[in-house]
């Protein structure tokens, strides 16, 4: 069994393009020349030139000691943090650039829940002197105020999303509406390993550049060739993928995909969608998310922002389906307290929505001998007001 | 034959209304349906709402919010309209997306429609390609027409094959765009009508988005079988209500 | 001539350690013990080691397409902003502490201005489960709530300095009084290349990994051994000292200094010391200072808190009197612009130091075959309020 | 002979008191000089005052920052001292930092100071090799005796070379401390005190920081030649004013 996707666009019974009518020519497009365009070696060159120079790629694999001897076990930290932007998602949105400049594409249009997804996409669209669109919950907006005037300061457009719940999810809506309307000269960067295919398997092969470094530099520094266990938290997932992808078919490597349970499961505010969730169809895509039995899609909730959405991505909803992954569910509380333990162990102050994959090490035990490498998704400056008002700093 | 293939070929410009169930009262679906069938409406488009309808400009999403917050469901819809076929004889279509519809089961949605009289659906998330491989076979077992959009962008090869597996008419939206975010055709438009014309489809062509007056109703269907109202629609109920639906007709037809 | 610190810990005429006895010891014990502990090959196997993998170096050196193209000549920026904790002064803290522990200290003192000293210091502090306690003045605790914020997260106690003018000033000086009273087990991490020695000379060589990997980055992506300028903003002078470190004695490598003209160099709202100032005694060393005819010690003033200094280190002190370096000043208003530019060329968001620097290219025509390194020496995420109110974003 | 040396030659424990120039009032300078002598303070340190005074307390910073505040700069003191050696005999030490001294010029001020009859200098911040190297000839040609610190910390070997360039006396810093943070003399500090009485020096130890009372006054003249009382002085004044010295000598010394 494969637990990638297949030549249909699938992962299991989950993916596709559930898209109108109206996005594929769009879609199709990139369909037809994603796999060809990342093949290209001068695509690669760019790519890999631009993760090394400008994002700063590798992120480090850093043991952390102390973090490992208070949990009895070896933990290995994958430093996205360290990213230019400050998250994993830069490594997406410099993939789609240069996609979208191939694809001759002069304006680009993204949707951003805490504005992480969006500040990389202006960032890449203002190296590339490119016209940028960030479609962002008018809620959000008002929240996530930094990111907002980074955005601004990049040289991008921030356009309020008033529909529906004026979150994330609708600040997606609104962004596939302008691409409906756009659909000759904009590229859609979508952030997360969601959306129609080929946007799950485009974003998770941008990401997988996380699991290839850990298998070299594991190797450098242990001698192995692989981990024991993967930890990574889940928001639509892309984070998680590019740590899991080059060991997703090797069954030795165990999968712990780390859901938002916000307030409690059951309180009616999280955003746990393996847990809550049934399968459906969201944003163009067939996967597990949080709707009313009537197939209304729910709003979900946690403290991070990041994984305050109700679907998760085709491959994750297989990897939960077929049992590839531990999915574990971690409250707003724990989360915050892994990452102030993170703090004080080891002198960094992660993502809240790192922080919920933190907290693994207080629901599970690992063995002594075990390797577990963990994704450091993202830094938690963009999260220091929460944290303030949290723990009353 | 089904009542969507037989309105078809009534020898005339076909005028086809959208309207959000459950908008603007929870209760109005079955007034509406009957006050434009007897001003004169040839084919309904029954929209069932959705939370995230995202082939839909603001008017649209905002009715189907509003419906939701209403109470609509698919039940209750289905419920509303279970003696719809004793008073109203015109064509009726669900539009709707597919989460719903699949939630409910596809099966038992389609079974429901048949029960209740609905003739065809038009749910523009479920791409040709699926509905071809998975649900042609149930829509046609309950004599459902699916109808599918074609684009200014779809290819010609696409335009064919979704001319080869349709067996209605063929949902033409006017431009690249969402609902409601026209006002006027242009050359464009009109070269695009003319091309589509000229391919001498199977399946006659209703023309959807950016019809809300006599002007462009008219434009659309100088090339095409009919047009589609939604928008305008909706925002006439938003102002009057739905007491008054003759006077929205006479602002499209005379 | 050598522009390298003599045997007797000066820089020509700028250096020493003008101190009161009860710092004697302290500065002694460092003095005898520094180099030699430097030297050690365990000691810089750990130093590289936590810079590699904590750190997240080497940090890129970036050729800016853009802005290269905009100003007709080839700019490289040194990416100090990707480091953890968003600066340069990552890499001075990484060395102090692992000095610090060689030398048996287990409590840590620091001063902070803008706080990213302090938060570097309560990193490596959290890191090896220190004590650390961060004076900063409580006017700077009032505007830079953020950086305080960040340092409680990590453990630190932040304590007001409520003396003088409430900066950075005062802070140094309640560390030194702290130091003072506590001579056995603290050891005083100051930030910048200022003190008496032997610190200007300690921080210099921990920052100078800078310079050394721009030696070998620039070799492998131009096969040149030596840029023909580096340009880095002077606040006490330390990430200009890394990146001159490796090519002080090149004269074949000229350097520019940047100095914040604040609201006009003669506007009293300023730091430019090197125009400023006069030779005289601050913190510990024999220095250019801002300062009355009297000798009183004059507060500085910069949009930028971490060139908001009223002295400059010894090293450059020297390099202005002999003409080594290029002195310039940048008013508020030039470095704010010169951010905002980078922000829409390059997508890097500066820190406003930076941006004082990188506004040398509105002040300086290069040839088109010059190659320009520019230390950007830390992220404006910090900054970001100011850049809010100033561009009203 | 210097004032100082005479002084030390006397047969008692010695008083002196530190206080800063300019403060409470610019123009006290003379009044605190004068007011001190006539109530049995045998040395006086004048504080020149410095914006940055790194070896003192909150008390001494305060008064330093008011004392600028009211005008004090170098010249004004010298200014008011200039008839000094009309009124008042005792041993006159001026307290300052180095950088103020050094813009002033250090041979300028050695020539002023010996002008209006200062006996010594206490420069907390002027390391003693680079005393020896390049000011003490100018020192030493102006009859100023420049007085070094030595603190619980400084190692013997030190503390003898520190005697060997001495000539006037010893500060003896009575614990690792600013000046005013200590309440108290313990066990540490007596064994401290015992410590350097036992090393014979050829210069007298006089014990600064941390002396407000008779207790401490008492505890820390057991071993050496006198103490020196700074931030009480400045309290006392803070609140009392200057007109009323002699209550506070009061309380230090019967
Ligand atoms: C730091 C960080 N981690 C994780 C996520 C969740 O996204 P994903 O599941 O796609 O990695 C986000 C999203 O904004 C993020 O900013
Ligand atoms: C980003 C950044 N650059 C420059 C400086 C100035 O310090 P230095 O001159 O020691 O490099 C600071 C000080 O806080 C800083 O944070």
């Amino acid at each position: 069994m494969s637990y990638n996707i297949n030549t249909k666009g699938y992962y299991g019974d989950f993916g596709g393009a559930y898209i109108p009518e109206m996005l594929y020519p769009n879609v199709e497009e990139l369909r037809q020349n994603y796999l060809k365009i990342m093949s290209d070696s001068e695509f690669q060159k760019e790519f890999h030139q631009l993760l090394k120079d400008y994002v700063g790629r590798p992120s480090p694999l850093y043991f952390a000691k102390r973090l490992s001897e208070k949990y009895e076990t070896n933990i290995y930290l994958k430093r996205e943090d360290l990213n230019h932007t400050g998250a994993h998602k830069i490594n997406n949105t410099i993939g789609q650039i240069l996609m979208a400049k191939r694809l001759g594409k002069h304006r680009i249009i993204a949707e951003t829940g805490a504005g992480q997804h969006g500040v990389a996409t202006a960032t890449v669209c203002a190296l590339m002197g490119l016209e940028c669109i960030i479609y962002m919950g008018e809620i959000d907006i008002a929240r996530q105020a930094p990111n907002v005037a980074r955005m601004k300061m990049l040289g991008a457009t921030v356009i309020p999303a008033k529909s529906g719940s004026k979150t994330l999810k609708d600040a997606t809506n609104e962004a596939i509406r302008d691409w409906i309307n756009n659909p000759i000269n904009t590229h859609y960067i979508i952030g997360s390993v969601v959306g129609p295919h080929p946007y799950p398997d485009m974003v998770a092969r941008f990401q997988a550049i996380v699991s290839e470094e850990i298998q070299w530099q594991l190797k450098e520094q242990t001698g192995k060739t692989k981990p024991d266990y993967i930890i990574a938290c889940v928001g639509g997932g892309s984070n998680a993928a590019g740590a899991y992808y080059h060991f997703l078919d090797n069954t030795d490597v165990k999968l712990i995909a780390v859901e938002a349970a916000g307030k409690g499961i059951h309180s009616g505010e999280s955003a746990a969608t393996s847990v809550l969730g049934k399968e459906g169809i969201i944003h163009g895509s067939k996967t597990l998310l949080m709707q009313t039995t009537d197939g209304q899609i729910t709003e979900p909730y946690s403290i991070s922002a990041g994984l305050d959405y109700p679907g998760v991505g085709p491959m994750h909803a297989h990897l939960y389906k077929s049992g590839r992954a531990e999915f574990l569910s971690i409250t707003d509380n724990e989360a915050m307290n892994a990452g102030l333990e993170l703090c004080q162990l080891e002198g960094i102050i992660p993502a809240i929505e790192s922080s919920h994959a933190l907290a693994t090490f207080k629901k599970k035990q690992f063995k002594p001998n075990n390797v577990v490498v963990l994704s450091l998704s993202g830094r938690g400056d963009k999260d220091l007001e929460t944290y303030i008002n949290h723990f009353k700093l | 034959m089904n009542r969507i293939n037989k309105k078809l070929l009534e020898n005339k410009k076909l005028l086809s209304i959208y309207f959000t169930a459950g908008y603007p009262s929870l209760d109005n679906t079955v007034s509406i349906i009957e006050g434009l069938e007897k001003n004169g409406v040839d084919i309904l488009e029954i929209g069932l709402p959705f939370s995230d309808p995202l082939a839909d400009g603001p008017t649209i999403q905002a009715s189907s919010t509003q419906a939701l917050n209403n109470g609509m469901t698919t039940k209750v819809l289905f419920t509303q309209l279970k003696d719809i076929r004793k008073t109203v004889s015109i064509p009726l279509i669900i539009m709707g997306y597919f989460n719903p519809i699949l939630q409910y089961g596809v099966e038992a949605f389609c079974k429901k429609c048949q029960e209740v009289g609905i003739d065809g659906l038009i749910i523009p998330d479920l791409p040709v390609d699926v509905y071809h491989d998975e649900y042609q076979e149930i829509f046609e077992k309950h004599k459902l027409i699916n109808i599918f959009l074609i684009t200014p962008q779809t290819s010609e090869k696409r335009i064919r094959y979704i001319d080869s597996i349709s067996n209605g008419f063929i949902y033409m939206v006017s431009s690249s765009s969402v609902t409601g975010s026209q006002s006027g055709f242009g050359e464009a438009q009109t070269q695009y009508f003319k091309r589509i014309a000229n391919l001498k489809l199977k399946n006659p062509q209703i023309v959807g988005f950016g019809i809300s007056d006599k002007t462009t109703f008219n434009q659309a269907t100088q090339f095409a079988k009919g047009a589609i109202i939604g928008s305008a629609f909706i925002k006439y109920v938003s102002e009057f209500g739905v007491n008054n639906l003759k006077r929205f007709i006479n602002t499209i037809k005379d």
